[in-house]
């Protein structure tokens, strides 16, 4: 069918979803009190603010993936190419390989990969 | 040989006949609409019993079986109770986010639909660029994820958000990797191609054992992306009570109850496209009689059958393990299955240029 | 020796999880070993021990006699008042007035099932049945009368 | 050490502590003693009671006494150490600096008796609901006409 | 009935970009009420504070007001899972203040019970304990060992859980005749299945990553601490009741106090995985040798203590259980204590938890092996 399946699938997924709520919607009738619009919290009203700084340990992680997920992007190309080029194809990939290959050692020498 | 190609043809030619060119592509997208959507519909209830059922054997029980005969109607049941309860948001929350997020969930599960070839000749769009599409698409599931998470004004939410989107992002690496040892081996990225280059036997096969640990690190990735135990960190219930979709209820909490398994049904589908051959029969070397019986067997058969078998494997491992720490986690992903895909791959590439495959 | 060293790690990781693999996947084939009892199916091959401690009875014989003296040390005993006792005047054959169990009220809702009663009664009156569906939609329905209507105390019975 | 030995080993450490024979010897102390006499048994080298498994308190009505059982992991001996304490205002020092197990137990005992433990790290309320006031529940003249059911 | 100015307090000491949040009451990992404030800094934990009273009912003090027979039954529900070892300690106390000498059959009889129910609750927390971790299997595979126990308490004491089976100077009824046949089926039933244990939990490299090295809790703190039982014998502290002061038969019967000097998370587990082949070889001693004779020994109808202080203390599943009585000289205790040893242990929980992550947090609350009612009593 092409690319307009992505359309159809789109549609679907919305039309899916929203026929789902909407069924949900129409089938009951929803009461409301104070308690109920409470977040979740173990039955205990929730104190301090939810979206505050939060040390996460990631934001490392999210850089080393971008640097990752970059050459994988390259590499899909080299991918489809490499048998056809042969030996150069190879040559090529351990330099770079290797090149990565030292960076994610420095990161990990450096305690980047590290949850902290 | 009735098969699922000639279905679609048969349909195309009768629209043909009958309508104009844009009536025939309209009425044809609505079926193709209606078919996912019955498609996905199904494999949401298909999976949900057979996890229950797996599970409960695994646990030495008996499962859900007093709905229909041997409880397979459990999971219709399951969805009629879940239509019937209220899907509310919470007050603090981010209204919006919160609410667009299952949608969000959902389109991307559906979008990976597009490029899996379900029998042979029968797939909705084979692109050429079809694997990167997967990996490309199945990366905006994280953002479904952390909308839930943010927006939910939880602090359990919150933190089920941040650990999925740190898991989700890294597992992809060592994922896209094991998909790449394939793609080096048949040259091609389109769906159709790479199940074409397996007539002759299956990559897990022709590959040996470079190819076998391939396929290990994209069953374990995957698992991890799909946020399936034991990697359901983004869940993990005994910490997290349900992480970042503690406060869905309700319709908006099924859709990404569904758009999990239907992610699970995707990527093993993808698996056994990529490393089992797709809707390729089991051929043996020139055992003429025994690749002549199995070419009987429908090709759609093949394909489910297979894919089957590796959902079976993905919820064995969540009724068998416990779950890692989110540190532990991430030391799998970066120290273990990083490192060794990469090797693997070089590995891969110089077997395909020396030519030491069948 | 690193790499060495790494692959054995990897490979006794790897082992260790087969081994749980190799475990559930035997009792997911092997279902004979499920253990699950099927409830409320099982109701009629059901049988409890004859020493389930249900809830408290007092066995009347065919004549509607039971053998409760109204000796209240059931009562004493109970560690939480389940069981009260009130009395009656009976009018003996010989026109004699005699005190006599009226009722014996039973608060199943309070009961412990400690069989303390049951350890102090000297005449046996009550013993514990074998019963385990308690569960009303009313809890009145929980404070029982023990003897029965019209029930007298056994002859011989002091 | 055995319980003749002990007696003799106490009476060194405070001769004015009253020592009660029984299954274990029984030390009774003053809340003014208290303190010093508890760090002598904990860091004594031929006593070391280093294990203290048993913190409570036993109201008398006319007055309150705090139980502490001692035990010694090295020598395994035990014994008991009792303090009186004034019924209208209950004071004694805090042995959680001595034995960390006590700070729980002496926060049981500071809500359901009331006595206040001095210098205690973090003396709250751990068992009764938040905002309790009024009497302290172990106490024998506390009465709750609601929740407590009278046989 | 939550505490709002404490859970403030916990916030007012926060700092930057910490994160206070509420684990339990109603948490799949707390298995209970208990109620935890944790304050977090990203994963890492840098408090956690115990908030506990939402079961308490004050045993001590309904105690009080019942007389020595009718105690027993209340403190089967402090720490239901060891029912059998608090009613053996009430009933032993008493024994103490009557001076009243148990037959050598009641002995023998409360021993062995004893020891099934610590087969039970570990069978018990090892499936939970697995289950925190995530993984849900090994839970129903413990329950086809607990459940056999059960159905052999259910035939001898005529209940699952809360047996009520000791009485003061011995035991309610005889053994059931079918007693000896039925638990040595369990014990064939477990030899059988033991080493599934350790393909399933002990063994997998998953669970040792998450239990080595966490929690560490050294000799030193266990014993400041008070911790009792599994818990202060992972930290190498040799605390076994029933071998340093024996009571009943322990003195007679051969077996081993299991230690483990590895101080964390899977010393404490491995403990309690090696308690259960000891609690099992001392059935094995046992079981062929019952002694005949009573199984109760003659008391009066009305139990009267004479005054003075009587203190027995036991080793439940979790720990050592101390039983206070202080008699008036009247027919109900004048003061009960129980040192119950989960109250012991729950505190040491802030000492181990700091500076780990909120998934190791629920690890070692799994090898505390926390009952909540035996914590609030």
């Amino acid at each position: 069918m092409g690319a307009s399946s992505l359309i159809v699938l789109i549609i679907a997924a919305v039309a899916f979803s929203g026929i789902a709520i909407l069924i949900s919607k129409v089938l009951l009738k929803a009461t409301t009190n104070k308690q109920k619009g409470e977040p979740y919290e173990c039955g205990i009203p929730t104190k301090g603010k939810t979206w505050t700084q939060l040390n996460v340990g990631y934001y490392l992680f999210a850089l080393i993936f971008l640097v990752f997920d970059v050459e994988l992007v390259f590499l899909y190309p080299w991918a489809v190419v490499a048998k056809s080029m042969g030996w150069i194809a190879l040559v090529e990939i351990v330099v770079f390989f290797f090149i990565l290959f030292m960076g994610f050692l420095y990161a990990h020498k450096k305690g980047a990969l590290k949850w902290m | 040989m009735w098969s699922f190609s000639g279905i679609a043809n048969n349909i195309h030619t009768w629209l043909g006949e009958h309508f104009n060119a844009t009536w025939t592509m309209i009425i044809e997208m609505v079926i193709a609409g209606v078919a996912v959507i019955g498609l996905f519909a199904l494999l949401g209830l298909v999976l949900v019993i057979m996890e229950r059922k797996v599970s409960a054997w695994m646990q030495i029980r008996l499962g859900p079986n007093r709905v229909g005969p041997k409880g397979i109607f459990q999971s219709l049941a399951d969805t009629l109770k879940l239509l019937v309860k209220e899907g509310m948001t919470p007050d603090g929350a981010d209204k919006l986010l919160f609410n667009v997020a299952p949608f969000i969930a959902m389109i991307v599960a559906m979008l990976l639909l597009a490029p899996i070839a379900f029998a042979s000749n029968f797939q909705l769009w084979d692109l050429n660029i079809g694997v990167l599409y997967v990996s490309a698409v199945s990366s905006i599931m994280v953002i479904s994820i952390l909308m839930a998470g943010w927006a939910s004004n939880n602090k359990y939410s919150l933190m089920g958000a941040m650990r999925s989107g740190a898991q989700i992002v890294s597992y992809e690496l060592s994922a896209g990797l094991s998909v790449l040892a394939v793609v080096v081996m048949c040259g091609s990225l389109q769906m159709s191609e790479i199940i074409e280059s397996q007539r002759n036997g299956w990559w897990i096969f022709k590959g040996h054992i470079p190819m076998l640990i391939a396929f290990i690190t994209f069953i374990i990735a995957v698992t991890a992306e799909t946020n399936r135990a034991p990697f359901d960190l983004a869940e993990a219930e005994s910490e997290l009570t349900a992480g970042f979709h503690t406060e869905y209820s309700g319709m908006k909490f099924a859709l990404f109850f569904l758009a999990e398994y239907v992610n699970v049904f995707i990527v093993c589908a993808i698996g056994a496209t990529l490393f089992l051959g797709g809707w390729m029969p089991l051929h043996i070397g020139n055992w003429e009689g025994f690749n002549h019986a199995m070419d009987y067997i429908p090709s759609s058969l093949w394909f489910f059958g297979k894919t089957f078998f590796l959902i079976f494997v993905i919820m064995w491992f969540r009724w068998t393990f416990p779950r890692l720490r989110i540190d532990q986690l991430l030391n799998l992903e970066w120290k273990y299955l990083l490192p060794i895909s990469m090797i693997n791959l070089l590995v891969v590439t110089a077997m395909a240029i020396l030519g030491w495959h069948f | 020796m690193f790499v060495i060293k790494y692959i054995k790690e990897v490979w006794t990781a790897v082992r260790s999880l087969l081994k749980g693999m190799k475990r559930t996947l035997y009792y997911f084939t092997h279902h004979k070993e499920i253990i699950t009892q099927q409830y409320p199916d099982n109701r009629d091959t059901l049988v409890l021990p004859e020493r389930f401690k249900g809830e408290v009875v007092m066995p009347h014989d065919e004549n509607n006699e039971h053998r409760c003296t109204g000796c209240q040390a059931c009562e004493l005993a109970c560690p939480n008042g389940t069981i009260k006792v009130i009395f009656k005047n009976d009018l003996t054959p010989e026109g004699k007035k005699k005190k006599a169990i009226d009722k014996l009220v039973y608060h199943l809702e309070l009961c412990t099932m400690c069989n303390l009663c049951i350890e102090a009664c000297p005449s046996d009156a009550i013993k514990m049945a074998q019963t385990f569906e308690h569960s009303v939609f009313d809890r009145n329905q929980l404070t029982k009368i023990l003897n029965k209507p019209g029930s007298k105390i056994m002859e011989g019975v002091e | 050490m055995t319980n003749e030995e002990l007696k003799i080993k106490l009476t060194e450490l405070l001769p004015e502590a009253i020592l009660e024979d029984g299954e274990w010897i029984t030390a009774n102390t003053t809340p003014a003693a208290f303190l010093p006499f508890m760090h002598q048994l904990r860091n004594d080298p031929s006593l070391l009671m280093d294990y203290l498994f048993c913190l409570t308190c036993i109201d008398f009505k006319t007055h309150l006494t705090m139980v502490y059982h001692l035990s010694s992991t090295s020598f395994r001996h035990n014994m008991v150490v009792k303090v009186k304490l004034d019924a209208a205002k209950p004071e004694v020092e805090t042995v959680s600096h001595i034995w960390r197990t006590a700070e729980f137990h002496e926060r049981e005992v500071y809500e359901l008796f009331g006595v206040n433990f001095l210098h205690h790290p973090d003396l709250r309320l751990l068992i009764l609901p938040d905002g309790w006031e009024g009497k302290n529940p172990l106490r024998k003249d506390f009465e709750d006409p609601i929740n407590m059911i009278k046989l | 009935m939550y505490r709002e100015t404490e859970v403030i307090q916990d916030l007012a000491t926060a700092g930057e970009g910490d994160m206070v949040i509420n684990v339990g009451p109603q948490h799949p990992a707390t298995h209970g009420v208990l109620h935890l404030v944790i304050t977090l800094n990203g994963e890492t934990i840098k408090k956690v504070e115990p908030h506990l009273g939402y079961i308490h009912r004050s045993i001590e003090k309904m105690c009080e007001s019942l007389s020595y027979r009718q105690f027993i039954y209340v403190t089967s529900r402090m720490d239901y899972l060891s029912a059998h070892i608090n009613n053996h300690a009430c009933a032993m106390c008493v024994e103490k203040g009557l001076q009243v000498e148990v037959p050598p059959r009641a002995q023998v009889i409360r021993v062995l019970m004893d020891e099934l129910t610590r087969i039970a609750s570990h069978e018990l927390w090892w499936g939970a304990m697995a289950m925190d971790l995530g993984a849900f299997t090994p839970f129903f595979h413990a329950f086809r060992e607990r459940e056999s126990i059960n159905d052999i308490m259910e035939e001898t004491c005529g209940a699952r859980l809360t047996m009520n089976y000791m009485v003061p100077g011995g035991v309610m009824h005889d053994l059931h005749p079918n007693f000896q046949q039925r638990v040595k089926d369990f014990l064939q039933l477990y030899k059988r299945k033991i080493h599934e244990y350790d393909e399933l939990v002990t063994g997998n490299i998953i669970f040792q990553n998450r239990m080595k090295n966490i929690g560490v809790l050294k000799a030193e703190d266990a014993i400041s601490y008070g911790c009792s039982g599994p818990t202060a014998r992972g930290s190498g502290v040799s605390s076994d009741i029933r071998k340093l002061y024996p009571y009943e038969i322990y003195n007679k019967l051969e077996f081993d106090e299991v230690l483990e000097t590895g101080c964390d998370s899977f010393a404490r587990y491995m403990v309690r995985i090696r308690e259960m082949q000891q609690s099992i070889r001392i059935v094995e001693q046992l079981i062929d040798n019952i002694p005949e004779g009573d199984f109760q020994a003659k008391t009066k109808a009305v139990l009267k203590l004479p005054k003075g202080e009587f203190y027995t203390r036991v080793e439940t599943a979790r720990g050592e259980l101390g039983v206070y009585i202080v008699s008036e000289g009247g027919t109900t205790p004048y003061r009960i204590k129980f040192r119950s040893p989960g109250f012991s242990n729950l505190s040491v929980l802030d000492h181990i938890a700091r500076g780990s992550k909120i998934g190791d947090l629920v690890a070692m609350m799994g090898t505390l092996d926390l009952v909540i009612p035996d914590i609030d009593r």
